[in-house]
């Protein structure tokens, strides 16, 4: 499988693992939101933990405000520190 | 397999609508609008990057040029 | 290192093998892009050795018409990508 396949597989099965936990199977409510931030993220986005900037980022990220964060919102997330983190990378190696 | 380049054609279709929630979102993260910061030192995870970063600095020193 | 960490990673590796063949570094040109689709999703998408459809791809792609596609224009791809699978997945599953 090649990088960008593995990669993929990743971002789906990261997803899975969390919104597989309660309710609706196939979004996060905001405790899954949560857990996903700290596990997955929480070195890279500090305050993980934080009840009040969990709120927050999960208000942002539920664009249909549905009161849950759905593969395509989390991806968005994703790849808007996907972004952030090769423009870390670029200037590095600038 | 005609399907799933068609699909890559939508793909990149809706790809216009999220590069521009990308961009809200990344814009947001920068001015602070959300209480989240993506710390600089992140290049301890493996994305191949010379130098080695303690964990502990926030913001790593300036390297002399 | 997470799973999304992970994801993130070999986003940014797997673009920066193509990118910097050629021109600007940090950019995709027509030719690294349609390398990239061949070699990286190449299985999935049936050899998209057709230029039509890479060039259409391109075009679309490159959202701020600069003749080339930066890296955000790419890793939105690949996470669209990513949600059509997901969503190929879960459905069936139900």
């Amino acid at each position: 499988m090649s990088g960008i396949q593995q990669a993929m597989a990743l971002l789906i099965s990261s997803f899975h693992k969390y919104s597989g936990k309660e309710g609706d199977k196939l979004t996060l409510s905001k405790s899954e939101l949560k857990e996903l931030l700290q596990a997955e993220l929480g070195e890279m986005l500090g305050k993980a933990s934080d009840p009040l900037a969990v709120d927050k980022i999960f208000k942002e990220l539920d664009s249909n405000k549905d009161n849950s964060v759905d593969f395509q919102e989390y991806v968005t997330l994703v790849t808007c520190l996907t972004v952030m983190c090769n423009q870390f990378f670029t200037k590095q190696k600038q | 397999r005609r399907k799933l380049q068609r699909e890559l054609e939508d793909a990149t279709e809706s790809a216009d609508a999220m590069n521009r929630e990308v961009s809200t979102l990344k814009s947001k993260l920068r001015r602070g609008d959300l209480p989240f910061t993506v710390r600089r030192n992140f290049s301890r995870t493996g994305i191949e990057s010379d130098e080695e970063s303690e964990p502990k600095s926030e913001t790593p020193e300036p390297k002399p040029e």
